[in-house]
């Protein structure tokens, strides 16, 4: 294995009974970069998503991540050993104030009670959350809710962030503040995987591009070059037709 | 000794259709709403009840309270979800399982204040008796019950599957939000899902009659069991029940027979929990 | 001291009132004060109340004026001793928890001042409610709760009046065994069949203990859960394992299952012993002809009238205040009011050690009894009753009838148990 | 919510005020039935508080609890008689012993959820009652009475007074609140709010839910399991039919879920309202074994629970905060 494949990704294959979701998927992140896993819907890319953050288990294939291999490894143990996710469906812990959502995952690596307050905190004044430290999770808007998962995935200090659809559904604003919090992530040493319909944000972020189209790679490459791609707006296209 | 084994099988599947029919009522409520209703056993017992009033005042076999017994408990089950149920459907937590507790209390201890605390039974029904096949001896009434039991499942499915009304439940029991989007009456499935449910067991309760002692605190181990059946089977699944009950029913007699009677419930327990362990969801969930 | 003089002058007042009223021959409104602790409530409630009613009648034919009636303290109206001073019952649910006996018994004793105790039923209860009156030293006269552990404590203020399980597992035995000389039958094997609560595993225990030593095989054994949905199984069992004799100690609500499965299944053993549930007064009102020819043991008949015109008195004044015959739990109930009042009566004040003294004193002869036994008297040590023991009904014509013991039956024995096929 | 922020100057007076009232009222008040009634509220309280860490916190709604207080009530009173061992070392033998099987029940159930894991809870519950039934070693049901011996702190065992008896359950309650309040303001009450919501986000953030789903069961069998030794040291007697049926277990959860299920002070609300008033129903009305006393509880609870779902402290909070 070589030093420079941060994660990698071997042959991943997932079937649920008949209907294969993700098949001999392979592909590399390297460190400090942001890949952008696009494709249209039901290219199971979630699929993908799922097993590598462990919580589905891969019927063939493999992930190693800095080169240990987490293939089997249960999604908790993942998150311990710096993988941090989101949701595609925005998941917040409704009854407890924003700051104790984060505070729930700054408890992973820190167990006083102060600094982990005092981590949360942090962490909400660089997601721009501050301010709203003390609303409970179910009043914010989504755009918030959204900027708190992000921030609650903060708080496991992952290596690895992995965001599945975090900037579907934002207005123009709340989409240009997402893509800023994302860049700052990074800036502090975090590589990112994104998941993402909204192309926007895919082409002003990412430094590479894997695309799937039923359950296969299809291409990988640099964000300018991929959207060229024949193979690329056929599927596009093909599923808009379809659809 | 091959007869026993027979005559305690057979016996089981009776016994087994018994508790299915009790199980349906309830894991439809639980299915639609998502709610443990712990009042179940005693509407049971008042559908016991009821048919021993009809039969001891006016002469009515069992067999013929069987709607008035449905019937009443329709209304009841109705009455309890529009005014008591309802209330706490968006409630916090398991406040729904509270407000049937406290039914549960009122209507048991409501049977002692109104009909004592005697036990009861039906004298003569007019379906008595045994059938005897060589060494199996079948009671007339149990089998009968059964039969009834099976049919009024059947029944109950083809309604689900076949009507309009019986889709619209069963969408709710899928999907709640988006069978509100496809503008179905929700709260008017859940009232009539309520109702359906305890409905179903004062039928139970009529058949029940007919063989069964009856007495204000009856529903208790029936009651116990019947969540179960639920259980096991997967809330919320007619079929899952149907044949959880039967399952159950069986494995309690021949378990009794051959390993030891006052185990026999603690078998059925722990069947259940060697399935959910296995499968978390039960048998057809 | 104003407090103290304060605290004695009611009392004294009390004392010179008293005297005054009793010396005028004038019944006092002095009122003694008897906890009665039951199960009103919950699964068993049907039985505790027919307890209740029992000892509610004892209480009336002390406080009244019964010339006719050959029961202590009958004749005359309250305790003459204390200047005609009336009993009464201060009634308590204890849901047949043990804990709210503990609880009811003390509350009994704190609050409402009872100067003893009776009742209780389940011997759970019992065992908690005279553990709390031990500790706060008031006399408990139980005569409804038939463990045998509850006289092997050697509490110095519990007295039991009825049998307990053990004494009625050796007259079942007993019963058999002159069956077998009266009769010239052969009896071999029996079959213990007991719901596994504390009064069934009792039973079941005493009975398989003693068997053998009357020579009987126990071909099953066989416990089962109370309050069973369905009893096909254990059923199964005894017809596979054939006895001649079944003896089965249960709860009325399986007593009517158990006989109702008995008839579907066809199991006919030559003989049906049985316990408790099948006397309770719901059992035989639910099987009807179902029920005959089933033996169950008794402390007490409505037939020993024939020998005991009391019974008959005793019967005529329950009918007419309950509607209904008086069962055994209420005639064994019916004993525990006169005794301590007996005893209060004699020892002249209703202080506990003395109550005591005098209970251990007691001699009530048989005549003045609705029961078939010599007498009551407690051994000094365990204070059972020495002379309580059972009898054995039959339940003939849908009536119990006492068949054993042979020279004060009321009819000759049904035996062996008809087919199930040749019955009605 | 209440863990983050400091206590009012009012809550600390009123808090203070009621602990001393407390404390005072065995000295107040005279008479052996209103202290035993405040024992068994102090009883069911600490065992609904020992609930909530399940079912409150963590959404494992347990209808299982009388296992746990049977095993502890069977634990030190089988130690005691047949190895002479002191009760409070049999209180901890029972709270350890409860929290094995609990954790042996819980691994098989960490999967469980809702209303699987209740049925799961009551089918655990009710094995081990029928077993304690037909176990001959703890004499069946035949229950154990357990030796009188001379009234002493050491021994566990009053029978002059109540009060040492009602210190020490309160002191227990105590305990069991504060040990709630730990686990509410630390990580382990976030990781249980957090799997309460959903196991895949309390997944995805790092949490083992069964680790954390075990840990909460170990802490409430264990508590219960205190409970249950103090029961037997109370009433002297235990059988399976009063220390390991459900309706204890029902009757715990009906404490919690009334008070105000998820939160501290919600349990002890509820066990002060609901026992005083079966009692009180009971002795008014009960002896007339009507089944009235019992209707009108049964009433109670169907509309408080129907018309105040939030339960009790849920309404005094929202009138508490209309106030200001």
């Amino acid at each position: 294995m070589s030093a420079a494949s941060f994660l990698e990704v071997q042959g991943i294959t997932k079937r649920f009974g008949g209907l294969t979701a993700t098949e001999d998927v392979s592909f590399t992140v390297n460190q400090g970069e942001i890949l952008s896993i696009i494709g249209p819907n039901g290219a199971g890319k979630s699929t993908l998503f799922n097993c590598i953050t462990g919580f589905y288990r891969s019927d063939a294939g493999k992930v190693l991540f800095r080169g240990m291999d987490i293939t089997t490894a249960g999604a908790h143990r993942i998150c311990k050993l710096g993988i941090a996710r989101t949701f595609q469906i925005v998941q917040v812990i409704s009854d407890m104030t924003v700051l104790e959502n984060v505070m729930t995952g700054t408890y992973l690596r820190t167990y006083d009670r102060k600094k982990v307050r005092e981590k949360a905190g942090e962490i909400l004044r660089f997601a721009g959350l501050y301010e709203k430290r003390d609303f409970l999770g179910t009043d914010i808007t989504i755009a918030d809710k959204k900027r708190l998962e992000v921030a609650m995935a903060l708080g496991t200090e992952p290596t690895l962030l992995m965001l599945d659809e975090a900037m579907a559904g934002l207005t123009p604003v709340e989409l240009r503040e997402m893509i800023g919090l994302l860049r700052k992530v990074r800036e502090n040493g975090v590589t990112l995987i994104i998941v993402e319909h909204v192309m926007e944000a895919v082409m002003e972020l990412s430094d590479r591009v894997v695309v799937i189209n039923s359950g296969r790679k299809i291409v990988e490459g640099m964000p300018a070059d991929v959207v060229r791609n024949p193979e690329v707006i056929q599927a596009y296209l093909g599923d808009r037709y379809h659809a | 000794m091959t007869g026993q084994l027979l005559a305690q099988l057979m016996n089981g599947l009776l016994i087994g259709c018994m508790y299915s029919l009790i199980a349906i009522g309830l894991t439809m409520i639980w299915g639609v709403m998502n709610i443990i209703n712990f009042a179940h056993a005693d509407f049971l017992m008042i559908g016991m009840f009821i048919s021993f009033w009809l039969y001891t005042l006016y002469g009515v076999d069992p067999i013929f309270s069987i709607p008035v017994c449905g019937a009443v408990l329709f209304l009841l089950g109705w009455l309890i979800y529009r005014y008591l149920v309802s209330k706490v459907m968006t409630g916090p937590g398991l406040a729904q399982l509270v407000v049937t507790f406290g039914i549960s209390i009122f209507i048991a201890n409501a049977a002692v204040f109104l009909w004592s605390p005697d036990f009861r039974m039906i004298e003569k029904p007019l379906l008595a008796g045994t059938w005897n096949f060589g060494t199996v001896q079948l009671s007339i009434p149990k089998a009968i019950a059964s039969l009834g039991s099976v049919a009024v499942s059947v029944a109950l499915f083809l309604f689900l599957r076949k009507t309009k009304t019986g889709k619209a439940i069963l969408a709710v029991e899928m999907n709640r939000s988006s069978a509100l989007l496809m503008g179905i009456n929700t709260e008017r499935v859940n009232a009539l899902s309520f109702a359906i449910g305890s409905s179903l067991v004062g039928i139970a309760g009529a058949f029940l009659s007919m063989y069964y002692y009856i007495y204000p605190q009856v529903g208790g181990t029936f009651g116990l069991i019947s969540f179960c059946i639920v259980a096991l089977g997967g809330f919320g699944s007619i079929e899952g029940a149907f044949l959880a009950g039967i399952l159950i029913g069986v494995v309690q007699t021949l378990g009794g027979y051959f390993f030891d009677p006052a185990y026999k419930y603690a078998i059925v327990f722990a069947m259940y929990l060697v399935t959910v362990w296995i499968r978390p969801q039960g048998l057809m969930g | 001291m104003h407090g103290k003089r304060g605290r004695i002058l009611p009392y004294a007042l009390t004392l010179l009132l008293s005297l005054a009223l009793a010396s005028a021959g004038a019944a006092a409104d002095k009122v003694i004060k008897i906890g009665a602790v039951y199960p009103l409530t919950g699964n068993i409630a049907s039985t505790g109340l027919d307890c209740l009613h029992g000892a509610e009648l004892a209480v009336d034919i002390i406080n009244g004026k019964y010339p006719d009636l050959n029961l202590p303290l009958a004749k005359t109206a309250g305790l003459p001793n204390l200047g005609g001073a009336k009993l009464k019952l201060v009634v308590a649910d204890t849901k047949g928890e043990p804990r709210n006996g503990q609880a009811e018994a003390e509350r009994l004793v704190t609050e409402e001042k009872v100067v003893g105790m009776i009742g209780a039923y389940q011997s759970a209860v019992t065992k908690t409610a005279s553990q709390a009156t031990e500790r706060l030293k008031i006399p408990y006269v139980c005569s409804d709760s038939s463990s045998p552990t509850l006289t092997e404590r050697g509490l110095k203020y519990f007295f039991r009046v009825s049998p307990h399980d053990a004494g009625f597992a050796r007259d079942q035995l007993q019963f058999l065994k002159d069956l077998e000389k009266a009769k010239g039958v052969k009896i071999g094997t029996i079959a213990v069949l007991y719901e596994n609560t504390e009064f069934g595993s009792n039973v079941g225990k005493q009975v398989l203990m003693l068997a053998p030593e009357y020579g009987f095989k126990v071909v099953a054994d066989i416990s089962y859960t109370a309050n069973a949905t369905d009893v096909t199984s254990e059923v199964g069992r005894l017809i596979k394992a054939n006895p001649d004799v079944l003896m089965h100690a249960s709860y009325i609500t399986d007593a009517i299952l158990f006989t109702k499965t008995f008839k579907e299944m066809g199991f006919n053993p030559k003989g049906i012993l049985t316990f408790a549930g099948y006397i309770e007064p719901g059992y035989l009102p639910a099987v009807k002809a179902d029920g005959n020819d089933i033996i169950v043991r008794s402390t007490f008949a409505l037939d020993l009238a024939k020998s005991k015109p009391l019974v008959a008195k005793v019967n005529a004044l329950f009918k007419k205040k309950y509607g209904i015959d008086m069962s055994e739990n209420a005639a064994r109930s019916f004993a525990a009011p006169f005794v301590i009042a007996d005893a209060i009566n004699r020892a002249r004040t209703t202080e506990a050690e003395a109550v005591v003294k005098a209970l251990l004193a007691t001699n009530i002869p048989g005549s003045e009894m609705i029961y078939p036994w010599k007498g009551i008297q407690f051994d000094p040590k365990s204070h059972q009753n020495i002379h309580a023991r059972g009898i054995l009904v039959q339940i003939q014509n849908q009536n119990y009838v006492t068949v054993w013991p042979f020279d004060s039956a009321a009819a000759k024995v049904i035996w062996p148990f008809p087919a199930w096929k040749t019955r009605k | 919510m209440m863990t983050m922020k400091k206590p009012t100057a009012v809550q600390v007076v009123f808090y203070a005020a009621l602990l001393a009232g407390l404390l005072a009222f065995p000295l107040i008040v005279k008479g052996t039935f209103p202290t035993h009634i405040m024992i068994m509220v102090f009883l069911f309280a600490m065992m609904g508080v020992a609930w909530n860490i399940l079912g409150g916190y963590a959404a494992m709604f347990s209808f299982g609890q009388a296992a746990f207080f049977g095993i502890g009530a069977y634990t030190s009173t089988i130690l005691l008689m047949n190895y002479n061992v002191n009760p409070w070392i049999g209180l901890v033998a029972g709270g350890v012993l409860a929290a094995l099987m609990g954790a042996a029940i819980g691994i098989p159930c960490s999967n469980l959820r809702g209303h699987y894991f209740a049925i799961a809870s009551i089918a655990f519950a009710e094995i081990v009652r029928i077993h304690f039934n037909n176990w001959k070693f703890v004499a069946a049901a035949e229950g154990l009475s357990l030796p009188l011996l001379p009234e002493s702190l050491g021994n566990f065992m009053f029978h002059s007074s109540k009060a040492p008896y009602y210190y020490i359950i309160l002191v227990f309650l105590l305990l069991s609140v504060l040990i709630c309040w730990y686990i509410s303001a630390n990580r382990m009450g976030f990781y249980l709010r957090a799997i309460k919501e959903s196991h895949e986000l309390a997944k995805g953030m790092g949490i083992s839910f069964v680790r954390y789903r075990l840990y909460a069961i170990m802490i409430s069998a264990f508590l219960t399991a205190m409970a249950g030794t103090f029961y037997a040291q109370y009433i002297l007697y235990i059988d399976p039919e009063s220390v390991l049926i459900l309706p204890i277990s029902v009757q715990v959860v009906l404490v919690a879920m009334l008070g105000g299920a998820g939160t501290i002070i919600g349990p002890i609300i509820g066990a002060a309202i609901l026992l005083p008033l079966s009692e009180i129903t009971r002795v008014s009305l009960g002896y007339k074994g009507s089944g009235i006393d019992m209707m009108i509880y049964g009433a109670l609870i169907m509309l408080i629970s129907a018309y105040r779902p939030q339960g009790v402290w849920g309404l005094l909070t929202t009138i508490g905060r209309r106030g200001k």
